[in-house]
């Protein structure tokens, strides 16, 4: 069974920036994922959303390399990708924001901020002596922690297991934002995040996407994703639903969408 | 204001008739999945699986090895490392380790002998107090580990050099004689006593290993206490949270690892006839211990394994010592075998997990 | 004036006893005695941090029990070149001229005794004995070949290369398990050997310790009376052993002697600079070695184990 | 300076069952809580709302034992009490659910709602051989987990580690809401959650109340705090600016408020 | 549809001219609180304070303790140690352990030894070798770590074991004399040449160990590779995540610990004079350098310390087994004390740290 996303009006001759065919993946006898399709669309916002363990986390991981689907393809602008570690697929532009953060807990904001695409000194420093340009990270994480209002930051020397759970997802976020350079995934970057700082994660999404950036956002925040989203991928059971505009149904039906109070019409009609 | 209240919710409208249906998969159910299933489940089966196939090798390599006789005195000779191995698991599992188990054993052991030769008093006062003094030894690792909140490796590390250095300028390196104690105090070699069904000996030591092992098994299991064991192993600071006194808790498992280390040193005796400070289990206990602990799938990083599992690592490497011995190899290359088989044990394991997985 | 004592260990009652000797003495005369040791068997660096300690602190002359006997020439060259007495006492260094003199057990002709013994005594039945051999260590320090090969020579065994055991072909040997020279490894090796050959008539042990342990191996399966023990040391409870019938011959080694020795000899060093001579026709001072049994065999010089008390060290 | 709840028009008169004065906890350099007070009243929903690293999760740990507060007194039910640890608060019937949710993610759901107060066997297996009573507490797990309607978990004796991040929260809830006698605190229980299962946590938030039980509710979402809450205490900067009601104020004031961009008027006459 | 939309975060509406205003604290700035504000900033200092205080002690109590002899003997017999306690100290900041160290540093210096007289290699040809072996032996742990996911402690327990027999088949137990290495292959012996400023004797292996120790806090600190073994250690899902290759870095460190250890091996042929296969490195090189890890400060658990507090670690050894043994204490007092000596300066550290925190 094919699962078609239903009003699809725009984009729908333009090619999938990632689309991913038939994933499945499963943790010994649990399937988080049951032959889930996905498209994302160049430029785009999609939201993902559903009920807690419908499988919206392992997708997005399957999707980042996190960890390898058992099952199914991945396409990224139209080639075929395996990726077989986070860092692969971020040498494809894709950064992600994971539920559990992914952070050195005794390492500074900055350091974390640049794991893995760490700055180097200009001149023999750092060509020779590979010597880091600590200044340089430091000045930058500031800025993107300010550009999120992250101004109860005191100190950016300071090991992020000292941060309060928002203080950590504002890190994260900042840091898939400022290196995101094909797309932009965050699983719930706003569950620990105060009215303030969420409006500002919100803010950055428009940004990103401004630049031209596709972002999947996963949220429980129905407001939110209605106030951002171009599409919302609807997951079900380990498996895309269908795929809505926010302009053509209502928050309520998304709901009854996604715990199954509801069939949409196309599902209910092809099945 | 509670317009906009009624209002910023009203999308929960959506939630009437919500499903109920839980998510059902359709799994293949070959024999092969059913056994690494079996497998994840059980996590002490697979140490047994390696036992029962070196068990099938060396029986096939040396017409000796499938005697009774050669299996008893395996049993007889993992005794004590399986005792200690109960000590080790105990701390082990709450992501600790105890490099003094053999120092205490032997220290012990030497006191129960010098406490009844130097200062006369009976046998069985002297091990009581022989058993207390090992629970104490426990104990002052616990509270340092607890309190003082030292590394449990560090810990242990310093007070091994330390337990086992007033071991022997408390015995003045004297040993007491295997004649000596069966003449005066017997009580003290109570352990090396056997039963004899059809001619094959089994020692006393080796039914209060399998006892301890079982008891142990069952406390941790079935008790709450040993599930506190468990979640302190996990994380301490959610065990905290979420109500286990973890500072007690791990008080108690060192203590209690020293009385096992304390009865290990009794058996000892039994054992090996004589009392020696400069018995080699002093040097050479901790890492016995660690490697059954290890090879029988107990977590070092704390909270997962099982004492069964130790068990079978101890019978492991008890077989493997004396397989290979029989088979006739040079002294140097069964250690060198034993390392090779140490990886090799650990190894298979992981495997079977991550297949199963 | 100060003098050191290094040993292998202070955990083996034979060094326990050196110290004891040394300490004596070291009051009578008035010298102030400091020891160390190493934390195992063959810890070669402690005793090279300890010469290095010994020559920082000014003392006069150093007592040594080598761990590694060619190592530790550089080591002893340095205290010598900074003007210490070195004496090596029970295991000559190699070359033995690299100490200024040695007081020591020949641990090959301690070997070769209780061999030769052992041999006279099983007499016709030595042709047809199973014999197991337990040795000290894995790494084979320098006693440990020497009385294991002396002991084969002493039976009759043809040896290999004479530098390390293990490697005869001779099919009477059942074969060597390394004990660490206390009774645990002792019952330890008895008990695979004789599950590898249940009738083993013949045991060779690198001590007493080693001894006592094999003995209740053997006890544990009633064979403690139809198999010869042989051991080295002399220490009172090995001794006592051998009159209890535990072990059947012992060769004993006077270390109180030694370490005695060794004190009066740096004591007149450091009065008039004299150094000790050595025996006449050997490269050492050879403190003795003396077999002790109760079953005296034809050809083999001994004494019994009463005698054997009254010179025992432990 | 003591900071004083504003339009508490009822129960002014009633004794706060639980109270803390000048409750000062510092980290370091950084001051977590700087001379803060609180009060609950007897069968309230307090909210307490607040800038990410305002202190709220301090607060919450000072008042269940967590943390021991550098300065400052907590009564409960008028009587001094020092919390030595959250076993200690809770042997006083405080049950709290930390943001960090405190499990052990090794053990099985049911080890985890039981963990500190087991339920042995009836006879002399439990009384003798202090054997646990397995059936029980899982039945009993089965029944609470029910109740919040996650069904999505497949097997009470899977180990935590294996559930989605909202598994994970639905069970901490659950536990604390089953087992609290006096007080139940919950720091962001709704934060990881879905729609639905956000919606069974406010209602049992209401059923705990009606069980006459207060609750401690810390959440980001003002639409459930303003729907939930009979009282809302607004953190700032490490203390209690002030406390308001739902009914007297309006969403954008509370935000207003917590943010620093209005400032309550009492407490500007006060200052 | 946008209307409930609108609504839904209409409050939002309060966020207009929100303050951006930081928390600002008063703080007592006590002279004592200052001082422990900088103790905990700089974890090397503790171990400092603590060295500083035991020289001073000895200095005290024996009179030939305070001159440059002794302590440049010092140095020289910590040489070894602080370079193993280099390999260890990477291995352990991965949450790793290395037992292996010893047994790798004396196998590599065996294979030099032995190359050069058994085979004629000369002798640069022959150290080269021995490096590359020792960087092979750890690569091979690192592989099993990093690739089939073992515990470090088994793997290097298990390679350990087999390395030392190996050791000891391959060299047959034989010495190579230091007469025979001065006069035919000198360069095996270069680090234990020494320059003599002022007539005190400083060892070339004693600049070396001070050059790596420097060098591998530069590489810790400042460099990206550093920064990873770091993140490794504190959370390797969460490295992996974030970016880092977490099994290429385990390999690494493991790989140049072998590294270090051979470099060891090799500086042990010039401290010593000769080869010999059955130093004691290879059994307590491992517990030595732990001892020196910890007692610097760096976590077992892995991501916290820093290398210039092992060096720290392995001088506090160095300075207390010295002093002892110029007090002419016995050598089990020595070990009871050193014992005494690792759980003291530990629980020091976790004071001040705590009372600073
Ligand atoms: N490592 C794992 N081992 C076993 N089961 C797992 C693992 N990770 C996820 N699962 C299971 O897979 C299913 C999907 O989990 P996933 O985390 O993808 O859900 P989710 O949609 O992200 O939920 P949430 O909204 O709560 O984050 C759940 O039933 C969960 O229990
Ligand atoms: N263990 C700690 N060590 C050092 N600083 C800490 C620690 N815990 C909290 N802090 C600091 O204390 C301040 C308050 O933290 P707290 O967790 O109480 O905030 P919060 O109001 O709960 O924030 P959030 O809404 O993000 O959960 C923060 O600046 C945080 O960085
Ligand atoms: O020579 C000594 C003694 O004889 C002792 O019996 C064991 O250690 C050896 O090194
Ligand atoms: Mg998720
Ligand atoms: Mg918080």
């Amino acid at each position: 069974m094919d699962q078609k996303g239903i009003g699809m009006n725009a984009n729908t001759s333009a090619e999938p920036l990632l689309k991913a065919r038939g994933l499945v993946k499963r943790y010994g006898k649990v399937t988080a994922l049951d032959h889930c399709d996905f498209d994302l669309m160049p430029g785009e916002i999609l939201a993902v959303i559903g009920d807690n363990g419908a499988g919206k986390s392992s997708l997005i991981k399957a999707l980042s390399g996190a960890v390898q689907p058992d099952e199914g393809e991945i396409t990224l602008e139209g080639r075929p990708v395996r990726f077989a570690s986070p860092l692969d697929a971020r040498g494809h532009g894709i950064e992600c924001v994971y539920q559990t953060l992914a952070m050195s807990p005794a390492l500074s904001i900055a350091d974390n901020m640049f794991m893995g695409r760490e700055l180097r000194k200009p001149g023999i420093m750092g060509q020779w002596f590979r010597k880091l340009d600590r200044p340089a990270m430091e000045k930058f994480a500031r800025e993107k922690l300010t550009e999120l209002g992250l101004m109860t930051i005191q100190n950016i020397n300071q090991a992020v297991e000292t941060l309060s759970g928002g203080q950590r997802q504002g890190v994260a976020v900042a840091r898939a934002a400022a290196f995101g350079s094909k797309v932009v995934i965050l699983d719930e970057p706003t569950a620990a995040l105060g009215v303030k700082e969420s409006r500002r994660v919100l803010e950055l999404i428009r940004d990103v996407r401004s630049r031209g950036i596709p972002i999947i956002l996963i949220s429980h925040n129905m407001p939110h994703v209605f106030e951002v989203a171009d599409r919302i991928h609807i997951h079900r059971l380990g498996r895309r639903l269908c795929v809505i505009r926010p302009d053509d149904y209502s928050m309520s039906d998304a709901v009854a969408f996604m715990t199954g109070a509801k069939v949409p019409d196309e599902v209910a009609t092809a099945a | 204001m509670s317009s906009d209240t009624k209002t910023a919710t009203s999308y929960e409208e959506g939630l009437q008739g919500a499903s109920d249906k839980v998510a059902e998969f359709h799994e293949q159910k070959t024999a092969l999945k059913r056994l690494q299933h079996w497998l994840h489940m059980t996590p002490s089966a697979v140490p047994m699986i390696v036992l029962v196939a070196a068990i099938i090798v060396f029986g096939l390599l040396s017409p000796n090895f499938f005697k009774a006789v050669t299996l008893s005195t395996i049993l007889q000779q993992i005794a004590i490392v399986g005792i200690l191995g109960c000590a080790q698991s105990l701390v082990v599992l709450t992501a600790g380790i105890d490099l003094s188990v053999g120092a205490i054993a032997v220290f012990s052991s030497v006191l129960m002998g010098q406490f009844t030769f130097r200062y006369g008093i009976p046998a069985p006062l002297a091990i009581a107090l022989g058993l207390a003094a090992g629970t104490a030894m426990g104990f002052a690792n616990g509270w340092l580990v607890a309190r003082i909140k030292l590394p449990p490796f560090i810990v242990t590390l310093g007070t091994w050099q330390i337990i086992l250095a007033a071991n022997y300028i408390y015995s003045a390196n004297e040993t007491i004689r295997s004649s000596a104690i069966a003449a005066e105090a017997p009580a003290l070699q109570f352990w090396g006593y056997s039963i004899q069904p059809g001619g094959v000996k089994i020692l006393y030591a080796v039914f209060l290993m399998v006892a301890l092992v079982a008891i142990l098994a069952y406390v941790l299991r079935h008790t709450a206490w040993g599930r506190h064991v468990y979640a302190v192993g996990d994380d301490p600071e959610a065990a905290e949270l979420a109500g286990v006194r973890t500072r007690r808790v791990l008080i108690q498992v060192y203590a209690l690892a020293g009385l096992f280390c304390a009865i290990a040193g009794w058996v000892m005796i039994g054992r090996f006839g004589s009392v020696s400070p400069s018995a080699s289990t002093g040097q050479l206990g901790n890492i016995q211990s660690i490697t059954a602990v290890v090879i029988g799938g107990i977590s070092l990083f704390g909270g997962r394994g099982s004492i069964v599992g130790m068990f079978f690592g101890a019978l492991i490497v008890g077989v493997f010592e004396m397989g290979l011995k029989m088979v006739g190899t040079d002294p140097q290359w069964t250690f060198f075998l034993i390392g090779l088989l140490i990886i090799l044990a650990v190894a298979v394991d992981q495997w079977i997990r991550k297949a199963s997985a | 004036d100060s003098a050191c004592l290094i040993t292998k260990t202070d955990t083996n009652p034979f060094f326990v006893k050196m110290k004891e000797g040394a300490q004596a003495k070291a009051s009578e005369l008035g010298i102030e005695l400091k020891s160390y040791a190493g934390r195992i068997d063959g810890d070669h660096e402690s005793q090279v941090s300890a010469i290095e300690a010994c020559i920082a602190d000014g003392a006069k002359g150093i007592l040594i029990t080598a761990s590694d006997t060619k190592a530790i020439v550089d080591s002893v060259q340095a205290a010598r070149d900074a003007g210490l007495l070195v004496i090596a006492l029970d295991t000559p260094l190699d070359p033995v001229d690299a100490a200024d003199a040695t007081f020591a057990t020949d641990n090959f002709k301690a070997g070769e005794l209780i061999g030769q013994w052992a041999r006279a005594t099983m007499g016709d039945a030595a042709a047809e004995a199973r014999i197991a051999l337990l040795d000290l260590a894995i790494s084979q320090p320098s006693v440990d070949v020497l009385r294991d090969q002396g002991f084969l020579q002493g039976f009759g065994v043809e040896l290999g290369d004479p530098e390390k055991w293990g490697d005869e072909t001779d099919p009477r040997i059942v074969g060597h398990e390394v004990t660490s020279g206390n009774e645990e490894g002792g019952l330890k090796a008895m008990e695979t050997l004789l599950a590898k050959d249940s009738d083993i008539n013949l045991v060779y042990t690198i001590n007493e310790p080693a001894a006592a342990g094999a003995y209740e191996a053997l006890k544990a399966v009633g064979r403690e009376n139809d198999v010869l023990i042989v051991s080295v040391d002399g220490g009172c409870p090995g001794v006592q052993n051998v009159a209890e019938g535990v072990i059947g011959a012992t060769s004993q080694q006077y270390p109180l002697d030694m370490a005695a020795r060794g004190i009066e000899a740096i004591a007149a060093f450091a009065k008039d600079g004299t150094k000790p001579a050595p025996t006449e026709g050997k490269d050492f001072v050879d403190t003795g070695v003396q077999l002790v049994t109760d079953k005296p065999a034809e050809g083999v010089e001994s004494i019994d184990s009463a005698r054997g008390a009254e010179l025992c060290w432990g």
